[in-house]
């Protein structure tokens, strides 16, 4: 693969989508500026110009209507790929998304399918306040009947967005804003990626080791993902090998792939975006220990967004997020070189 | 537009038919439930809203319908989906909860979800106006005349769905039919309790579409009204909103104390009863013999019958097949 | 007390709020059904008469406008209590409730208070199908801002009611649906009990330890507190004793009860009705392990509603709920009497 | 009804204001983010969405409301908080995350509550609606004449809380002005690409209310118009739903590309400026002197600077402060 295909995150979610749009005429795209603007977040750059005002559709500011009539579409026979602009805003359509999209199936024995792809923003750390900051992993892992993807990477991004549109069962697609490589957004190093430019497929459910290491497991996901490997680093330095897991999905959940660097490390620090209580976080430490909770030589520790709304000003909203150097004392606590 | 003698026929089949199974069912359901009504009890499952009374809506409007349209229905879907032609063995034996069922169980009488007819409901109040407004996009992108008809009772027009699907539906100018089956009551609560409008039909306003009111639980007018919206959609012309005056004979629910409606309401009702006109209409109006009427509601009786047995008779479901089918 | 004072869950919820409507004018009762029907649950009968229509509102079905204005109305010095009929519409609604009613406190810091209930009805087990027998307690409790509990009885239900009027945070009062003592549903024994004539508060965040046991903890709520003391008995005739924690509240959640419990036993069963992955039974568990994972002698078990949308049919549902003789089986895993 | 001169000066005092603020704001705001724009820098935290244009929305309305009246603003809200009165000094500190704002920092610009005069506004579309409804009950079951109201973008006609919000209000007659400002933009989507209606003010049919559209971003006859609303709602006589044709000079949010629109699109606006035009009829119509005005612009332009110089001085929240306030 030529080295000049670097992408971006956008860069890369977009081709995935262009490709199964060429190869597939059910594939269509809906959203609020979807079209011409390319969408807030740089998802659908490009792709009014290619595929016209009927495949590429700018909605009204009606979530219920237009992600229900992504799910009659889908039922119908196409392959809708709907954007909620911010997942913050899941609250006026979630009825279409968890009591329609994720029942569908199962209310019909599989005999109707709603391959519906649900792409949609997450996250802070760019002062925009508690209705535009939001991760919300759990709150839609909890729910039964989507799968549900987050990428840490544009090679990942385009992978898993290909696999979503593929899909006969609706996924949620959460990327991160700060993963994007927008010109206006900070992004981390490394959220940008060599990405093929044939179209490949991630499977659901299978972790990446993101870096191997013996002495502690750092799980994340999304932009969690970046934080824990700058930990690792830094950790390094200081002597202590941490091995990351990206999940890259929520749903399916590869506690297989945790219990075996855990198995090898024997300790545990969890990263999350996300609100701490009910969460991700819990939900990982929970899978190890209802194993066998002798796999942990020290007490699990969870890295996450503590239970505030999200606060609105940089030095407060900071203080809540999860950072590489809060990640670095949780593993310093279950290496015992701090009290817990 | 006057229906033909078959349409007649067709029309009067279906409503007898959708009557006979309510009432079939309204047995069936409090069998294991009386003397003391336990909702946890006997081989019908759960709640139970049945639609005596509203064939009109679902027979006026269906009779128009191909097997390539979309219907979405309420949780009051029974005369709908009987319209539409749902299979009624396969209906009857997941109302009954059984293998046999649409969905082998796992869906019930609010949750009826046949593929072979394009027939879904839902019962979530409203749920109804996005996905037909999707079927309807479908329709247009993969280039055929289909549409699709989204039911709601008069109580889900106060719901946001409502609205955002039907500016949708007329911004895109797209194949759907929303019909709104006013019952007059929203469990307990009256139209002019949860409505500032007397007539739903006039919002159609909202969205430059036409909005027709039926009075009356009128078949034949409906006929008309609605057979017009479905050639209209079909052209390209885009949505229609139609309001159905109708009756609800049985409570919101079986088991519904309707302590909130005056108890000779039904009794009126009921003397207006519109198979009954429909029937008066075939046999005073046209060349129809009652021998055909008959034979109809013989036929119409004798399936609903087939199909209650057949649910009967079905095996239930094996405990650990829940955990199936929760992905495609 | 006068001991013909038992009284249903329901009789003991219409007690609290009517007792605050004539203590305090500021109260009103808004949602579907409330009035002439005493609501589908009968968590209002009889208020409307006694109080009005200008008190006791019956709404049109139309949650995100009628939730919305409970929030304008107690920011204008009002104490609403409104009813979402059944917990599995949140999703017509749940903008109104979690980024409103939930963050304005926060927002304002405090200066703007949101003082109202919203009473809804959770939970299976009559065979109302995927989109009305759900429990959704960790849909809420992820999200800060709101106070959430769950009576598992009457005493609990009135005092618990009492105390979330009282309060100038909002509150999501969930309470089970065969806990309210219908004569059209079956209740377990003991979701009815005596309470008291006049009114009591009840303290969020405190535990209630229903039965004292030195075996085993078993963590429940709502409905799942009297599955659990079922099986408590029954292990009881097999020689192990089981302490049974009633949580009451999922926030602010009574962490410090279920260690003090479990550092008695050792050993940590969490029930829940809602869905399994990423709920409470996860946050309870890893409650107790962040703190010391030395403190469990054996791997927690949990036994809660498999993530699958709730089957109609009787036999699938109750497959999937939690019952006595689940919760018998995770135990006997923790005593190590049966293979994990 | 024409306004009294007090009245006049009034209005140009809070649309001179509120515009030199959003201009001053656009300012501040760039400050670090540019050349490169980059959202996360700067003293100005978060996105940024100014007014300039609508003023008349908020001078128009506010003018007959009084501090115990409630308005529920939208994600552009500076314009009516002004008008409403909120303290200038905290709002830019809270604007610019600082200890000394009205919420220490923890709300931000789509954030601002002020209890002191009833203000809230909200970053989700559609979202002022319900909570303005509530204020309207509570006002009913108080027994004052105070009223509410909600102010709303062209793009949130079309959300379901919309529809909701003005069935309930006007069901229960409740004192609730809606205000819809139109300035032709849901973000990158025109009017005509969200909405089946020209008119929004012709959805108050569907609630058998009054509707009225107020063309031209007419100072003068919106203030006829909300006047009227404003009384009748006072007197009982419920809600009112007004369109206002606007115009926004700047982007959705600073840093909008504005690929969609047209380059000229803007400076065609502002050779219609509602400021200019309304000086005009002062100077011209009535005996108000430029002094006058001159005077009232200078004051207006002192408040904002010293406002932006308090939140500039103020001190930044303490990081761990974060945690406090979750619960009343
Ligand atoms: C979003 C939502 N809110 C409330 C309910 C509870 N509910 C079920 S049926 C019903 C009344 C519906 O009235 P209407 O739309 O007129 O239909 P009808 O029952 O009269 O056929 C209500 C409130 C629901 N299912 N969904
Ligand atoms: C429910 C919801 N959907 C989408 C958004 C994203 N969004 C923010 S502003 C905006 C456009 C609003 O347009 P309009 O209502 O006309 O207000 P304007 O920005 O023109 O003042 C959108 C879509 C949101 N904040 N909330
Ligand atoms: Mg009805
Ligand atoms: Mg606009």
């Amino acid at each position: 693969m030529p080295s000049n295909r670097v992408l971006t995150g956008s860069r890369a979610m977009v081709e995935a989508i262009a490709h199964e749009m060429r190869a597939d005429p059910k594939v269509l795209v809906m959203g609020e500026d979807v079209g011409a603007y390319g969408g807030i977040f740089s998802s659908t750059t490009g792709l009014l110009d290619e595929f016209g005002e009927e495949r590429v559709r700018d909605t009204p500011i009606s979530e219920t209507a237009f992600i229900g009539a992504g799910v009659g579409a889908a039922m119908a026979g196409m392959r809708p790929i709907v954007e909620l602009m911010f997942v913050d805003f899941f609250g006026v359509c979630m009825d279409a998304i968890y009591n329609m999209a994720a029942k569908n199936t199962y209310f019909s024995a599989g005999h109707c399918k709603v391959p519906m792809v649900l792409m949609t923003a997450t996250g802070g750390g760019y002062d925009d306040g508690g209705q535009h900051s939001q991760t919300l992993h759990a709150t839609f892992a909890h729910l039964p009947g989507m799968k549900v993807v987050a990428p840490s990477n544009a090679y990942d991004a385009k992978g898993l967005m290909t696999s979503a549109i593929r899909d006969d069962s609706p996924v949620l697609y959460m990327f991160h804003k700060g993963l994007q490589g927008l010109a206006w957004m900070a992004a981390p190093e490394g959220a940008s990626a060599e990405v093929p430019e044939e179209s490949y497929t991630i499977p659901f459910g299978e972790a990446r080791v993101a870096r191997e290491g013996s002495d502690v497991t750092i799980v994340a996901i999304s932009m969690a993902v970046h934080h824990a490997l700058a930990a690792a680093e830094a950790l390094a330095k200081e002597g202590a090998d941490a091995e990351v897991i990206d999940l890259r999905s929520l749903v399916p959940l590869d506690r297989e792939a945790v219990l075996r660097s855990v198995a090898k490390t024997g300790r545990l620090v969890v990263v999350d975006e996300d609100y701490r209580s009910f969460g991700l976080t819990a939900e990982v430490i929970t899978s190890v220990v209802e194993t066998d909770p002798g796999l942990l030589k020290s007490a699990p520790r969870r890295v996450a967004f503590p239970d505030v709304p999200i606060p609105y000003a940089r030095p407060m909203e900071q203080f809540c997020l999860p950072d590489p150097g809060k990640i670095q004392a949780a593993v310093a606590q279950t290496l015992g070189k701090v009290p817990a | 537009m006057q229906p033909s003698k078959e349409q007649l026929l067709w029309m009067y089949a279906v409503m007898a038919k959708a009557r006979y199974y309510e009432d079939t069912m309204a047995q069936a359901y409090m069998e294991g439930k009386s003397p003391k009504f336990d909702i946890g009890a006997g081989p019908v499952p759960g709640e139970m809203h049945l639609a005596a009374g509203q064939e009109p809506c679902a027979a006026g409007v269906c009779v128009h319908l191909r097997r390539d349209d979309t219907v979405t229905a309420t949780h009051r879907p029974h005369h709908v989906a009987i319209a539409k032609g749902v299979d009624l063995n396969k209906m009857t034996a997941e109302i009954f909860g059984k293998r046999t069922g649409l969905a082998g169980g796992r869906g019930g009488h609010m949750h009826l979800f046949d593929p072979a007819t394009n027939f879904a409901c839902s019962g979530i109040i409203g749920e109804s106006a996005g996905p037909a407004t999707g079927a309807g996009l479908a329709a247009r992108l993969q280039g055929t005349d289909a549409v699709a008809v989204a039911y709601l009772g008069e109580g889900a027009a106060n719901q946001g769905a409502f609205h955002e699907a039907l500016n949708l539906a007329a911004l895109w100018q797209l194949p759907v039919i929303f019909v709104i089956e006013d019952n007059a009551w929203a469990i307990s609560v009256a139209k002019d309790k949860s409505t500032a409008v007397a007539d739903n039909s006039l919002r159609a306003k909202a969205y430059d579409i036409p909005g027709v009111h039926v009075a009356d639980n009128d078949t034949l007018e409906l006929f008309k009204v609605a057979g017009k919206a479905v050639k209209r959609a079909r052209a390209g012309g885009g949505p229609t909103l139609i309001e159905v005056e109708t009756y609800r004979y049985y409570g919101h629910f079986q088991g519904d104390p309707e302590v909130y409606r005056p108890k000779d309401e039904v009794s009126g009702l009921k003397a207006r009863d519109p198979i009954l006109r429909l029937r008066k209409h075939m046999l005073g109006k046209t060349d129809i013999r009652e021998a055909e009427v008959e034979q109809a509601l013989a036929k119409a009786r004798a399936e609903v019958d087939a199909a209650f047995e057949f649910a009967r008779k079905s095996a239930d479901p094996a405990p650990e097949d829940a955990l199936q089918h929760v992905f495609a």
